[in-house]
């Protein structure tokens, strides 16, 4: 079966544009109404390591990252070295002659010359435009008219001026009439939907966006890769709401402040990455134990230590559930797309401040560097889930913020609102709030706080997880997480390669677990697959741990996400 | 003052100190009592947030709002506070292990962002909760009980220190003198920017080599025609070790975190909207 | 039957002198030729609140706290009131008749009046020799001569002079003469030898003792309760060892410099409690990246956050595994009792060194705090395992610090010994140690770091838990850590009051799991039980995710260690 | 020299820097390779230790014995190193948000221990690895990633803190001027105690306001006779912030923790055997 979707990798040196000319291309192919997935993933340092852009196109759903390649675009050596092996049978090469060689290891697939430098040389003063020339190139493969690429470098390149911004698009224009004349073979016609009213944006983006639909009002922030664009978005936009986003001195510090922030009232995110979420790790159990709401969104990268900062991986997990000393209740999610990232920020604020914990979010390096077309997110009469006020004749006497209430929560009074002060605190402390270390007391306030965590068990009972479960399915898979897409699509080409059908569950609420939902889920299995971007098999060991099972763990840790194409292989393995 | 006013009974909390009888400590909350009356600051638009240590205990004998956080992050912590909810008076309170050790790294930050909040750093040279051990100020002359043949690090100079940070408002006063710290914590209260108070509070169980007799001995009121703007001066002044000279040391007016965020979202402006800021992703 | 033990709670406010009380009691009754297990809990607070000495002395194994009381000495009110529900039916309350006033829920136990403060009056200047007076009339019920007492009187305040010495002494004699008056029925007469040559220390003091066995080099350490009093020790101890044991500016601190110093080739060990611990996350991440052994020994105290500082807990088992981000290797082990306490931290060491990685031992305020007499560790012909030392022959050109053996263990040269410079490093690297993320190299490297507990698993098979399987025994009892005592005596009671065997598994390496010993455990019994003194049950949770079993889990959050009377209770309402 | 004398090629590494082109860090390893040589340090007894930024990678480039470990703690895992095995030499080098943001929190505890290793800072008042945002050291007009409008918090002075945390030495230099850089490299080789170099050293990618050019023309270089053990006058010199002072600016001689440390085990002298300690718990 031909594949409906066109494929296209650009690679080369970190800073020689390779990313630009994706982003510009992204842009361009989304405008022109097909559904894009657009992967980057970059050397952790400022020069040199290779960069790489991959575009995935198509009018149908294009919920993956795609492993093989319809069109590698290699701006060098090194790019061509390390990708040509995924080039389909089918699929070709464009390079640059000056700059790459290919050899035998093309074994006969189609290549084509694309001398970027030198047609940059010759419409513009320089080899600078060469990734613009490629911009041109490529775009004419997706059947999208030139004029839409010219759009997307214009408002590229707009803060330089209009001198750089007419060069650039004399080089795309340049690329494009070259593609035109010589890349016959590789164009593609497609169904498009110009008309759509879609959005493009990063898993990033949408977390912020997410994270200020839901009323934000305050960010405190430090710099992590792959975390970084959250907190910078938020500091260009958020004071545009009225909120403030500031950068402090570490992660504790931040934290520290966004606890201080929580107690104040206010609505507060931080996002950081694992070395962050790591320095946090103290100061997070004394939101759990003050009970202070916040969220924070961990973008998880290749660990453990320093690691892997531009890579992605699903390794987080169990530190995220268990990550601080002694036993303190938090929420634990992961949005499973991009779309997702929006809502599940909004549905982690609204269960930190019901619960008054910590929540943090899940998300990782591929979900927060890939940009995808999705709808524009209508909010409609939005209501913020508010804290537990106390009531309104409460008594100033005696008053107990730690009320041993059978929810677990207890009313939260705030500075400067309600005449009822009292001591929010990291010791363990009666209901009043002062210290108290006696058993009985203990035993109740633990009690009191971990009953958080079931109310919200029950709660989450009635939310729907993303699943499908198709009659007779005997195989299951329970992912979480980013790899979402390419479990979906992998269990189609089953279906439609195979005639297997295969279940799917995906909770978004990972801890505490949605324990009804995933029995009834592996009531009819034969057999369980849980694949998992680690290498221990985080998830698949709480399932375990819970249920008594024995799922299939399918385990990758190369800092890359799964394709659809693996999963397919790893399930149908199982059959 | 009209009926209404706050008293000294209304900022004290029903919990009794547990500061072991003699303590510092005690020094310095009576007259803080007062200093809030005399600012009749209300407790229920008050937070006084501190970190770990007998210090540490502070706002539990306040009957305002307060938070006991993690060691070292009381400053950070307030400085979030008072940042995001400009409208609360916020005090920061600890001990010299607490805002010069551990938590030392925040202080540079939040007197540059110049938080309004007023920060009382409690010193008596030695950690307290913990029962005796070596402190960033414990001179070297003395052993403790993670120093017991003789310490290896000079002590630290935290007016020099806070001079150098560029604090706005940096105040030294003695929990023996009582009186004199009450009209510190007034002035440092009305500052407008980061105010700090260290008070040199002398720990009766653990630190038998800075007391309140050894203390009263060095202790210098600044004289009364002291120019607290000049920081050079004051800098030669913390490097007197000889004399702990009292009063404000050093003072300036510019402007807070809070005013410089609030003249930023003056000239961006807001969205009318949500939607206004979705389009530039179509 | 009779118990041949005598168990003395002695209560009063913090500050008050029962500490040192019990102390000098515990000294006097150990040197007298009992055994003691001597236990203390203090408030939070340097002043006020309930301080705790229980002294409990026989001529059999002292191997837990008990929970009934023979004799409560209350110094106060609040002693009283908290503890009378305690006193055995047969036990009895000694008394100031000043400061505390019985009433009818003694229920008709005995009372005997104890005049302390009168006594104390009588004998010196004032009321502060009362706790001495104290000593002596509890001296005498131990059935122990006063001299002992005396001598330990005069060591505990030998700094102070020889008045002080003397007037304590005095008033220690009045309360002997005291109690041999009036305190007849509580005299009990034991089989003693006082000839054996045994030591009397804390778990705190074995661990330390322990760390100088071993040979350790480098102590960075920050004051924490309840782990405090083995940094003090090695302070004082470890310079006429020629090592340094130097105060650091916060954990973060001093985790980073005991890095530094294992890198140069040290031995390194630190110890710390749960805030501690999690300031330290990020850092001793880096610590298994880079491949730096060092002993990190975690006194637990309650939890969460600063929690509960002077009481005891063991809720950082998965803390300890799982707490920090991305997934590296870690080696966790529990010493069981405070002989063990000694022994496991050499183990520590060796396993650190050999392995090159952290290791966290996981010690507990009940351990730190509780004195026993333990046999004189002979430590004979000691041989610390050494570093992998890269032959002598290794090239400097291309030298693979990170080198991708079979075990997982790389050749570590040190700064100053092997001219083979390397970079240590947080970053994922190639075998060299340079910077390296792609996918294969992630891969490999992991599985390399992991492989390192995988060989570590292999190696414990051979060595021995602590274990008892009586043949034919159906329900079994997994336990770890400070619990062994409870367990052990909790089972000796079932068989002799019951006649019931049950078998019991005390692994001392929690992880990497220990698991074909386990399974074999497992093999033959119908019901297993494991008692934490947590609230979720940490340890049974990895159990059942390996083992796909389904324990009984009894689980205490109070802050105090179990009793083998509850446990005995809990073991026998499953039979 | 001998001829087994050390030579710059002994000291780079294979690895070649990863700096963009015009970078200040290139103008900072260079003279410091040929201060290696001028104090001949064996490269089997030398480590570099660095935190996380482009300023990190330093150590990679040089063929000594190198450590990279987390963000901001560079020094606190030197000063380890150093205090366990003082006879190796030992660097720690990071950038301004490396040491003076993240990692500020120790530089006052290394400096009062004054171990014996030498800190050397590479300040570009930015972010460089993350990619632009500000630091610690940004000054007030420099819009950033994560300061678009306005930058709301003033510089740090790290030159001021050093003096007031009593570093032992403190030279500050500008890697536009590599020759005087090696020179103060050199000295602070020597140095024994606690130096560091505080280098301004400009990021050409992402700091477009202090560059090459705007330094140079505010570089002054100390004068001759300048009294390098005068504390309160390099205070002043700190304090000039319309110039950049460069030069040895402050040098003292005192014990390091070393000697004090190796008093101490003198003074205590040694147990025979493991079995005299036991003794004191029968
Ligand atoms: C992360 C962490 N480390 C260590 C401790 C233990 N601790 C509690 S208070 C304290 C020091 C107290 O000294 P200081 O700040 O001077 O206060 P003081 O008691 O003298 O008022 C320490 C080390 C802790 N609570 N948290
Ligand atoms: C705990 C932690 N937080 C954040 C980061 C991300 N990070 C890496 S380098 C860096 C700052 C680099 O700035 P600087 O120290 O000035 O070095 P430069 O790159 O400018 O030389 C940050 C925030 C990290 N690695 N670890
Ligand atoms: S220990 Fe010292 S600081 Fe703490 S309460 Fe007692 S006297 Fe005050
Ligand atoms: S980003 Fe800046 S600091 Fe980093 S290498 Fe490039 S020029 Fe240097
Ligand atoms: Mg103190
Ligand atoms: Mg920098």
């Amino acid at each position: 079966m031909a594949s409906p979707d066109l494929v296209v990798r650009i690679g080369g040196e970190g800073g020689e544009g390779v990313i630009s000319c994706g982003e510009i291309l992204a842009k361009a192919v989304a405008r022109g109404g097909l559904n894009i997935h657009a992967f980057r993933t970059f050397p952790a340092e400022i020069r040199g390591g290779l960069a790489v852009f991959q575009l995935r196109a198509s009018h149908g759903p294009t919920r993956s990252l795609k492993q093989d390649l319809d069109v590698l675009c290699a701006f060098n050596q090194e790019a061509y070295d390390t990708y040509v092996d995924i080039i389909k049978d089918d699929g070709a090469l464009c390079y640059d002659p000056e700059l790459c060689t290919p050899d035998e290891r093309l074994k006969g697939k189609s290549s084509f010359e694309m001398p970027l430098d030198a047609i940059s040389r010759e419409v513009t003063e320089g080899t600078r435009a060469k990734n613009m020339v490629a911009v041109g190139a490529m775009i004419r493969l997706f059947d999208i008219p030139l004029e839409l690429a010219q759009n997307a470098v214009a408002e590229w390149f707009d803060a330089k001026g209009d001198k750089v911004v007419a060069m650039n698009q004399k080089a795309a224009e340049a690329g494009w009439h070259h593609s035109d004349e010589h890349f016959k073979p590789l164009h593609r016609s497609f169904e498009r939907h110009p008309e759509r009213d879609q959005i493009l944006v990063t898993g990033n983006e949408a977390a912020a966006l997410g994270a200020l639909a839901a009323g934000v009002q305050f960010v405190p922030g430090y710099p992590i890769t792959p975390a970084t664009p959250i907190f910078e978005f938020l500091c260009k936009e958020l004071p545009k709401f009225g909120g403030q986003a500031i950068q402090f001195e570490d992660e504790i510090a931040t934290l520290a402040a966004g606890i201080g922030a929580s107690f104040a009232g206010k609505r507060v995110l931080t996002a950081t990455s694992g070395p962050g979420l790591s320095l946090m790790s103290e100061t997070l159990n004394l939101a759990s134990m003050a009970e202070c709401p916040l969220v924070i969104v961990n973008v998880m990268r290749g660990g453990p230590s320093t690691g892997l900062p531009t890579k992605t991986e699903q390794s987080d997990l169990k530190f995220a559930i268990y990550g601080t000393s002694g036993e303190s209740p938090r929420c634990i999610m992961a949005p499973f797309d991009i779309y997702d990232c929006f809502w599940q920020v909004i549905r982690a604020f609204d269960i930190a401040e019901k619960y008054q914990m910590p929540v943090i979010l899940l998300t990782d390096q591929a979900l927060a560097y890939t940009s995808m077309n999705i709808p524009r997110p209508e909010l409609g009469v939005f209501e913020p889930v508010k804290r537990l006020a106390p009531p309104l004749d409460t008594e100033r006497e005696g008053f107990q913020r730690y009320a041993n209430t059978e929810s677990g929560v207890s009313p939260m009074p705030i500075p400067g609102q309600h005449d009822l002060p009292y001591m929010g605190t990291g010791l363990e402390h009666s209901e009043t709030g002062a210290p108290n270390y006696t058993p009985d007391n203990h035993e109740m306030m633990t009690a009191k706080r971990f009953r958080k965590l079931k109310t919200l068990g029950k709660h989450i009972v009635q939310e729907p997880s993303e699943e499908v479960e198709p009659e007779g399915a005997e195989i299951g898979v329970i992912g979480w997480g980013s790899t979402y897409g390419a479990i979906r699509e992998a269990i189609e080409m089953l279906d439609e390669q195979d005639g297997v059908k295969v279940a799917h569950l995906h909770p978004r609420i990972l801890s505490p677990l949605h324990e009804w939902r995933i029995r009834r889920f592996l009531g009819p299995l034969r057999k369980l697959i849980v694949p998992e971007e680690n290498y221990t098999g985080q998830y698949a060991h709480f399932l375990k741990g819970k249920f008594g099972i024995k799922p299939i763990e399918v385990h990758k840790c190369r800092g890359m996400p799964f394709s659809a194409e693996e999963l397919y292989r790893a399930i149908k393995e199982e059959l | 003052m009209s009926e209404t006013a706050f008293k000294v009974k209304d900022y004290k909390s029903d919990l009794k100190p547990i500061w072991c009888a003699g303590c510092g400590d005690y020094g310095a909350i009576n007259p803080f009592y007062q200093a809030l009356v005399e600012n009749q600051l209300d407790p229920k638009d008050t937070v006084i947030v501190s970190g770990i240590g007998c210090s540490g205990r502070f706002p539990y004998f306040c009957d305002t709002y307060g938070f006991h956080g993690v060691h070292g992050r009381a400053v950070p912590t307030a400085a979030g506070m008072k940042i995001a909810n400009p409208e609360l008076n916020i005090f920061a309170v600890g001990g010299d292990g607490d805002g010069l050790g551990i938590g030392g790294g925040h202080l540079p930050h939040v007197a540059r962002k110049n938080v309004d909040i007023t920060y009382i750093l409690l010193d008596n040279s030695i950690y307290g909760l913990t029962k005796g051990q070596s402190s960033p100020t414990s001179p070297l002359t003395m052993t403790s009980k993670t120093a017991p043949y003789a310490y290896v690090e000079e002590p630290l100079n935290p007016l020099a220190m806070l001079l150098a940070y560029g604090a706005s408002f940096i105040a030294r006063g003695f929990s023996g003198k009582p009186k004199d710290l009450k009209a510190l914590f007034s002035q440092a209260i009305q500052h407008k920017g980061f105010s700090v108070v260290l008070i040199f509070s002398p720990c009766v169980t653990f630190n038998k080599q800075i007391t309140f007799k050894t203390m009263n001995e060095i202790v210098k009121p600044s004289p009364e025609d002291w120019d607290r703007s000049n920081r050079l001066a004051a800098m030669e002044k913390s490097l007197d070790t000889d004399s702990y000279w009292t009063g404000v040391v050093y003072q300036d007016e510019r402007p807070t975190i809070h005013q410089r965020v609030a003249e930023i979202t003056e000239r961006v402006g807001r969205y009318n909207n949500f939607k206004e800021l979705i389009d530039k992703f179509a």
